[in-house]
Order: C-alpha cells, then sequence, then structure tokens
C-alpha cells in the first residue's frame, strides 16, 4: 500500500477544519446582522409609540 | 445600564479566540513542520493530530452540556438550559466533522472509508445518533420551562448512554467485524505526543471560544424578544 | 406566578383561604382559574412565588400535603376501560385508605347500582359524580372543584350541593355560574388574565 | 416505597391490558410477520450465516417489536386526561415510572413467550442453534432493559408534538449497544461456540445496562411527568 499518495487526504482534513469554522463565523455574522435589523425595527416602533 | 457580567464574557470571549488564535498557527506548525512521520503510516498520519483532538472536543463538549443539564435539574436555573444547548449544539458540529476526519483516516490507515474495526469510530457513531435525537427532542417541545426540563434529562441519559456504548462495541467486536484486527494504540514518543497535545490545547481552546461567543448570540436572541414584546406592548 | 413558555399564566395571585372558608374564583375562560387550581392541587409546580398548603409549603412538601386535598377537574381522572368500583379501588390504594370506603363513596353519589359498569359507558353527569366521590374518598380537608355544575342534571346539582354543604372543610370552587353557590360561599375571588381583579 | 399503590398501578395496566389488548396481539402480529418477511428476505435461511443472521435479525424483530409497546406507554393517560389524577396522589413521582416498567416488561414478555417459539420453527429447526437457555435469559434481560428505558423515552416523547415518529428517534440510540450485547451473547453460543465465559461476560453487560437505565428512570422520571 502506498502511503504517499494520500497527502491530498490529510490536506483534506485540515482544509475541512478551516471550512467548518469559517462557515460557523459566517452564520453567527448573518445572526448578528439580523439582530441589528431588528432593534432597528424596535427602536422605530418605540419612537412611533414616543411620537403617537 | 452595563450589564457587569456581559462585559466580564466579552473579555473572556475575546480571550479565548485569542489564545486560539495562538495556540492554532502553532499546532499547525508543529503538525506539518516539527513532527517526524510515522514510521508504519508515514505522512498521512498527520491526519491524526486533528481527527482525534476533534473527537476528544466533542466528548468534552457532550460532558459540559450533560454538567449544566444536571445542574439546570437541580437548581432550576433557566440560564443553564441555554448553557446546556449551546455545548450540545456545538458538539454535533464537532461531531461530524470527528465523523468526516474520521472516514478520511479509515482510508488512509486501511483503505476503506468507514472502517467497522475501531471500535472509537463505532461508538462516536452511536453518541452522534443520541445527540441528534437530543435536538429532534428540543425542536419538538415548544420553548420554555418544560423543553428546558426535559432536554436536560435527555442530555443526562446521554453520560449513560457513553459508558455502556464503549463496552457494547468492545463486547460486540466479533459480531460487528468477525476478523479481529488488532487496533494499533497510539504509540507516541516525545515530539509526537508534544504536538498532539499542543493540537488538543488548540482544539479546546477554539471550542470554548466558539461556545463563548454562541452563547453571547444566543442571549441577545433572548434580549431582542423581550424587547420586541414591551415595543409591541404585549405583556 | 406560573409560567407557559412565554406567557404567564398566572401572575401575582396573593390570596390566603382561612380553614372552612368556601372560595369562589371567578372570571373569564383563560383568566387562570384552572391553573390556579391545578397548582394548589399539587399538580402544576408554580414557576416562581410561594404557595403553602395546609401549613404544606409546595412544591417541597407536596407529598405532605396531597393526602388532604381532593380535586375535581373538568374531566373525571378516571380510567374508561375499569369500572367505577375498579377505579374508586386504585385511588384508595393510591391515597391509601381502605377499600371498604368504596362501597358507601359510590353510595353516597347515587352510583352504587352501576359499580359494576365500565366507566366508559358512563353520562357525563354519571362520570361527574364518580370524580366527586374519587376526590372525597379520602376524607380530604381541602376540596378544589373546577367549574363542578358542569353537566349535571338536576338531581346531581342537589347531590353535589348536599356533599358542598358538609361542615368542617375547606373549599375552592372555580365556575361560571357563582350565583347557584348563594348561601355555600363565604367569599369570592375574581380573576382576569392571571391577576386578582380588583 | 407504596407497595399498595405500585401493585394497584401495575394491576390496572394488566386489567386495562387484558380486557381489550391493545398491544400484546398488535406486537404478537408485528414480531410473527417481521420473522416471516425475514425468513423470505433471507432466501430460506439455508446461507452461510444463516442461523448467526437469523439471531441477529431476532434481536431487531424484538427490539421494534417493543416500540409498539412503547408508543402506548402513557397512551391511555394522555387520551383520556388522566395524568391529573395520579400526580394529584401522595405517591412518588417515580413509581409510577416502575409500575409502568413493570407492565410494560410483562407485554414483552408474554410476547416472547409466542415469539421464541416461532422464532424457533422459522429459523432453527434443522441448522446449528444457539443455546436456548442463554436467548431466553437474553431476552429477559434485554426486556428490563426495554421496559426500564422505554418508559422514560415514552414520557419525553409524549411530550413532543411528533409523538409517534419522536419515540423511535429517541429510543433507538439506546437499543443499539443493547442489541450489540444480547446478539454478541446469542450468536456466541451457535456452534463452533465460544467460551462460557464469552457469554457470561455479555449476559453480565445486559445486566450492567439494565442496572444503569433503572436508575436513570427512577432518577429522572419525576422531572419528565409535570408539564
Amino acid at each position: 500500500m502506498i502511503r504517499e499518495t494520500y497527502v491530498h487526504y490529510v490536506a483534506a482534513v485540515y482544509a475541512l477544519a478551516w471550512i467548518v469554522t469559517l462557515a460557523y463565523v459566517v452564520i453567527l455574522n448573518s445572526k448578528l446582522g439580523r439582530l441589528e435589523r431588528e432593534l432597528d425595527e424596535i427602536a422605530g416602533l418605540l419612537e412611533a409609540k414616543a411620537d403617537g | 445600564m452595563r450589564d457587569r457580567t456581559t462585559a466580564a464574557r466579552l473579555d473572556r470571549a475575546t480571550c479565548a479566540a485569542l489564545v486560539t488564535a495562538v495556540l492554532m498557527p502553532v499546532a499547525l506548525g508543529l503538525i506539518f513542520f516539527y513532527v517526524p512521520n510515522d514510521a508504519d503510516q508515514g505522512f498521512s498520519q498527520r491526519i491524526f493530530y486533528f481527527h482525534v483532538p476533534i473527537a476528544m472536543t466533542t466528548y468534552a463538549l457532550f460532558a459540559w452540556g450533560a454538567l449544566n443539564a444536571a445542574r439546570y435539574l437541580w437548581t432550576g436555573d433557566l440560564s443553564l438550559d441555554l448553557r446546556s444547548y449551546v455545548p450540545m449544539h456545538l458538539g454535533v458540529i464537532f461531531g461530524t466533522l470527528t465523523l468526516v476526519t474520521g472516514s478520511f483516516w479509515a482510508k488512509v490507515s486501511w483503505g476503506t472509508w468507514w472502517y467497522w474495526g475501531s471500535t472509537e469510530l463505532n461508538t462516536f457513531l452511536i453518541i452522534f445518533l443520541f445527540y441528534c435525537a437530543y435536538f429532534m427532542l428540543r425542536f419538538s417541545v415548544d420553548p420554555g420551562e418544560k423543553r428546558a426540563r426535559y432536554s436536560a434529562v435527555y442530555a443526562l441519559l446521554g453520560v449513560g448512554l457513553i459508558p455502556i456504548s464503549v463496552l457494547a462495541v468492545h463486547l460486540g467486536q466479533d459480531v460487528i467485524h468477525p476478523i479481529t484486527f488488532t487496533d494499533h494504540g497510539a504509540q507516541m514518543d516525545g515530539s509526537m505526543l508534544f504536538t498532539f497535545l499542543m493540537a488538543l490545547a488548540a482544539m479546546l481552546s477554539l471550542a470554548v471560544a466558539m461556545y463563548l461567543v454562541e452563547l453571547r448570540g444566543k442571549r441577545l436572541d433572548e434580549q431582542v424578544t423581550r424587547l420586541r414584546r414591551l415595543a409591541e406592548g404585549t405583556r | 406566578m406560573r409560567r407557559f413558555g412565554e406567557r404567564a399564566a398566572l401572575a401575582g395571585v396573593d390570596l390566603h383561604v382561612g380553614e372552612g372558608e368556601f372560595v369562589l374564583v371567578t372570571g373569564p375562560n383563560g383568566a387562570g382559574k384552572t391553573t390556579l387550581l391545578r397548582v394548589l392541587a399539587t399538580v402544576l409546580r408554580p414557576s416562581e412565588g410561594a404557595v403553602s398548603v395546609g401549613g404544606h409549603e409546595l412544591p417541597r412538601a407536596a407529598d405532605k400535603a396531597r393526602p388532604r386535598i381532593g380535586y375535581v377537574a373538568h374531566g373525571p381522572l378516571t380510567y374508561p376501560g375499569l369500572t367505577a368500583r375498579e377505579n374508586l379501588e386504585l385511588y384508595a390504594a393510591l391515597y391509601g385508605v381502605s377499600g371498604d370506603l368504596v362501597a358507601p363513596a359510590l353510595d353516597r353519589v347515587g352510583l352504587d347500582d352501576r359499580g359494576r359498569d365500565p366507566v366508559s359507558e358512563f353520562s357525563r353527569g354519571m362520570s361527574q359524580r364518580l370524580a366527586l366521590a374519587r376526590a372525597c374518598l379520602h376524607g380530604p380537608s381541602l376540596l378544589l372543584l373546577d367549574e363542578p355544575t358542569a353537566g349535571l342534571d338536576a338531581d346531581g346539582r342537589d347531590l353535589l350541593r348536599e356533599v358542598l354543604a358538609e361542615p368542617g372543610r375547606t373549599v375552592i370552587v372555580s365556575t361560571h355560574e357563582p350565583a347557584w353557590f348563594e348561601g355555600l360561599a363565604t367569599s369570592e375571588v375574581p380573576i382576569r388574565a392571571g391577576r386578582v381583579a380588583a | 416505597m407504596n407497595r399498595r399503590a405500585f401493585v394497584a398501578l401495575v394491576r390496572k395496566d394488566l386489567v386495562l391490558e387484558l380486557r381489550g389488548s391493545e398491544v400484546v396481539l398488535a406486537m404478537v402480529t408485528f414480531v410473527v410477520a417481521s420473522f416471516v418477511l425475514f425468513r423470505f428476505g433471507l432466501g430460506g435461511g439455508r446461507t452461510a450465516g444463516g442461523t448467526r443472521a437469523a439471531t441477529g435479525l431476532l434481536w431487531v424483530a424484538i427490539v421494534f417489536t417493543a416500540m409498539l409497546a412503547l408508543a402506548r406507554t402513557f397512551a391511555r393517560e394522555r387520551e383520556h386526561a388522566i395524568w391529573d389524577g395520579l400526580l394529584a396522589a401522595p405517591i412518588d413521582r417515580a413509581l409510577i415510572w416502575l409500575a409502568r416498567s413493570c407492565s410494560t416488561f410483562v407485554f414483552l414478555v408474554a410476547v416472547q413467550v409466542v415469539a421464541l417459539p416461532a422464532f424457533w420453527l422459522f429459523f432453527l429447526q434443522d441448522g446449528p442453534a444457539p443455546a436456548y437457555g442463554v436467548l431466553v435469559a437474553a431476552a429477559l434481560l434485554a426486556d428490563v432493559g426495554i421496559a426500564a428505558l422505554g418508559s422514560l423515552v415514552a414520557g419525553l416523547a409524549s411530550a413532543g408534538r411528533a409523538r409517534e415518529v419522536l419515540l423511535p428517534v429517541l429510543y433507538l440510540p439506546f437499543a443499539i449497544p443493547l442489541v450489540l450485547g444480547a446478539v454478541s451473547a446469542t450468536t456466541g453460543t451457535i456452534p463452533p461456540q465460544t467460551s462460557g465465559l464469552h457469554t457470561l461476560e455479555r449476559l453480565g453487560y445486559l445486566a450492567l445496562y439494565d442496572t444503569v437505565f433503572v436508575l436513570f428512570g427512577w432518577g429522572l422520571f419525576e422531572f419528565v411527568v409535570e408539564d
């Protein structure tokens, strides 16, 4: 069994680890974006309430 | 009024991320440049330095989730429910990573995509199925005190399942994989062990950083929903 | 205080019922009457706040409070597959009282001739009477009734009045027809949206 | 331990089952039907691994049949809203779990009294057969584990929305190590059998499995029962 040909598998494993972490950061980032939009919305509601 | 605990957690989350940022490159450097090739498997044995730490981190996350679940049942403090759910959630992410890297590891070591002879892989499969079931339960009960209680009970059942599965897989080896194949243990000399421990430390600190960040995200979610309810004037 | 998910079913109900009182709890549907009764019956655990029955603080000393509480819920809480007698024998065992209390209990609610029939054949009124017999089987000092008059026929109501008139018992009734309890009730507590309305 | 209440609860389950069998008959038909399916699926069972594979399938059938019983575990209490009656009674909530586990155990054994001879008829008549004593012992030990854990998981599943789907998902991860141990114990006794110690170890494992999940059931059920 020639072992060396498996180099790309090693690379795949480490790449995968990074991809998962990156994906995680991206998902969290989109959550923060959603939260910001919601907060703006709520701020709008409160202002409307204050004026009304 | 700035809530002091979130400020403190902010620092902890940042410093956990910083520790990871330091440890990870060091570990990678060691894995690829410092540690010698494994006598038996040569270069590709280096998958080991990521696959096993990820698996260990998964178990650590599940244990952490179960611990918080037990504390929740004992104290009834609802914030513990979140601190039990987030590690479980991360555990499944790391678990998926373990299974995938595990199949790579099997391909490298034994030439098949899934090596039934390896007790670790099989045990991990059972535990992984269990935690998918945990999420099924969590999604089928409405949020609230009852969901927290039921999730905690099931998380604790996992604590019973892990040793039982390890034992079952060992005992059932003759059934799972008739030709017994001695698993070569991790005979690691000094440099390998050091690299392995560094990789493990890096992986664990990554998990802690992700845990703290996600926890903060979930807390923001709750505060935003509460704000929304107040803004819309519904009690 | 009892919370279901995000909604507070009961918020800030402070109520003191003395020994021997007969309290009517009134209010629209969904006001939290049933939740209040279930918390008092030690079936529901309060999310916040303190509840104590007969001096026993719930939920810690619930097991001391339970033998003294009789609870009539919306449903009869009986197994349709079992006969009336078997249902009461089961509850006699659960409450640790002797089995010979079953016959007089059935007699008391006028079901002595139907003891052998499965509850699945009972009409709503008869099931309600069986529930009354079940709740009083172990001689509770506190009786909780959730809309007991619903589904009762004329003599069923007379029977209910007789049982409720028995002295030496504290009674809390959730009802939509407070007038019917004229002469029995000592006080009335209206509840709106989980709060004691002024 | 409130024996009288416990006996009354178990008797109630058995009487209700005797009167209108909801569970046992369904399980018997299910398990015999699955044997027929396996028999045809295995192509006459004469293949090399015949008896060994068949024994493995027996355990799969037992575990899946048990799910029928677990799905109906708290069905009556839920459908007729009787929970409040049991919760208001002055008994330890774990007693409800213990009584339910025992009645489920009785149902499982009742089904296996029919299923094991049927299994012998279908698969073991002429080929090499596992030791029957070990088969029965393993079945009883497995039933204890299934009943104890199953009652707790059934309580959990009854809370969710899609409870018919939820129960198998919550229960199966726990069935895997059980089947592993049971299959290993019983196939070990098929000639050329392994040492007696091999079988004893596995039966001991099943006993450990039971102990662990009886303890978990006893400890955790009170958290499951309140809504």
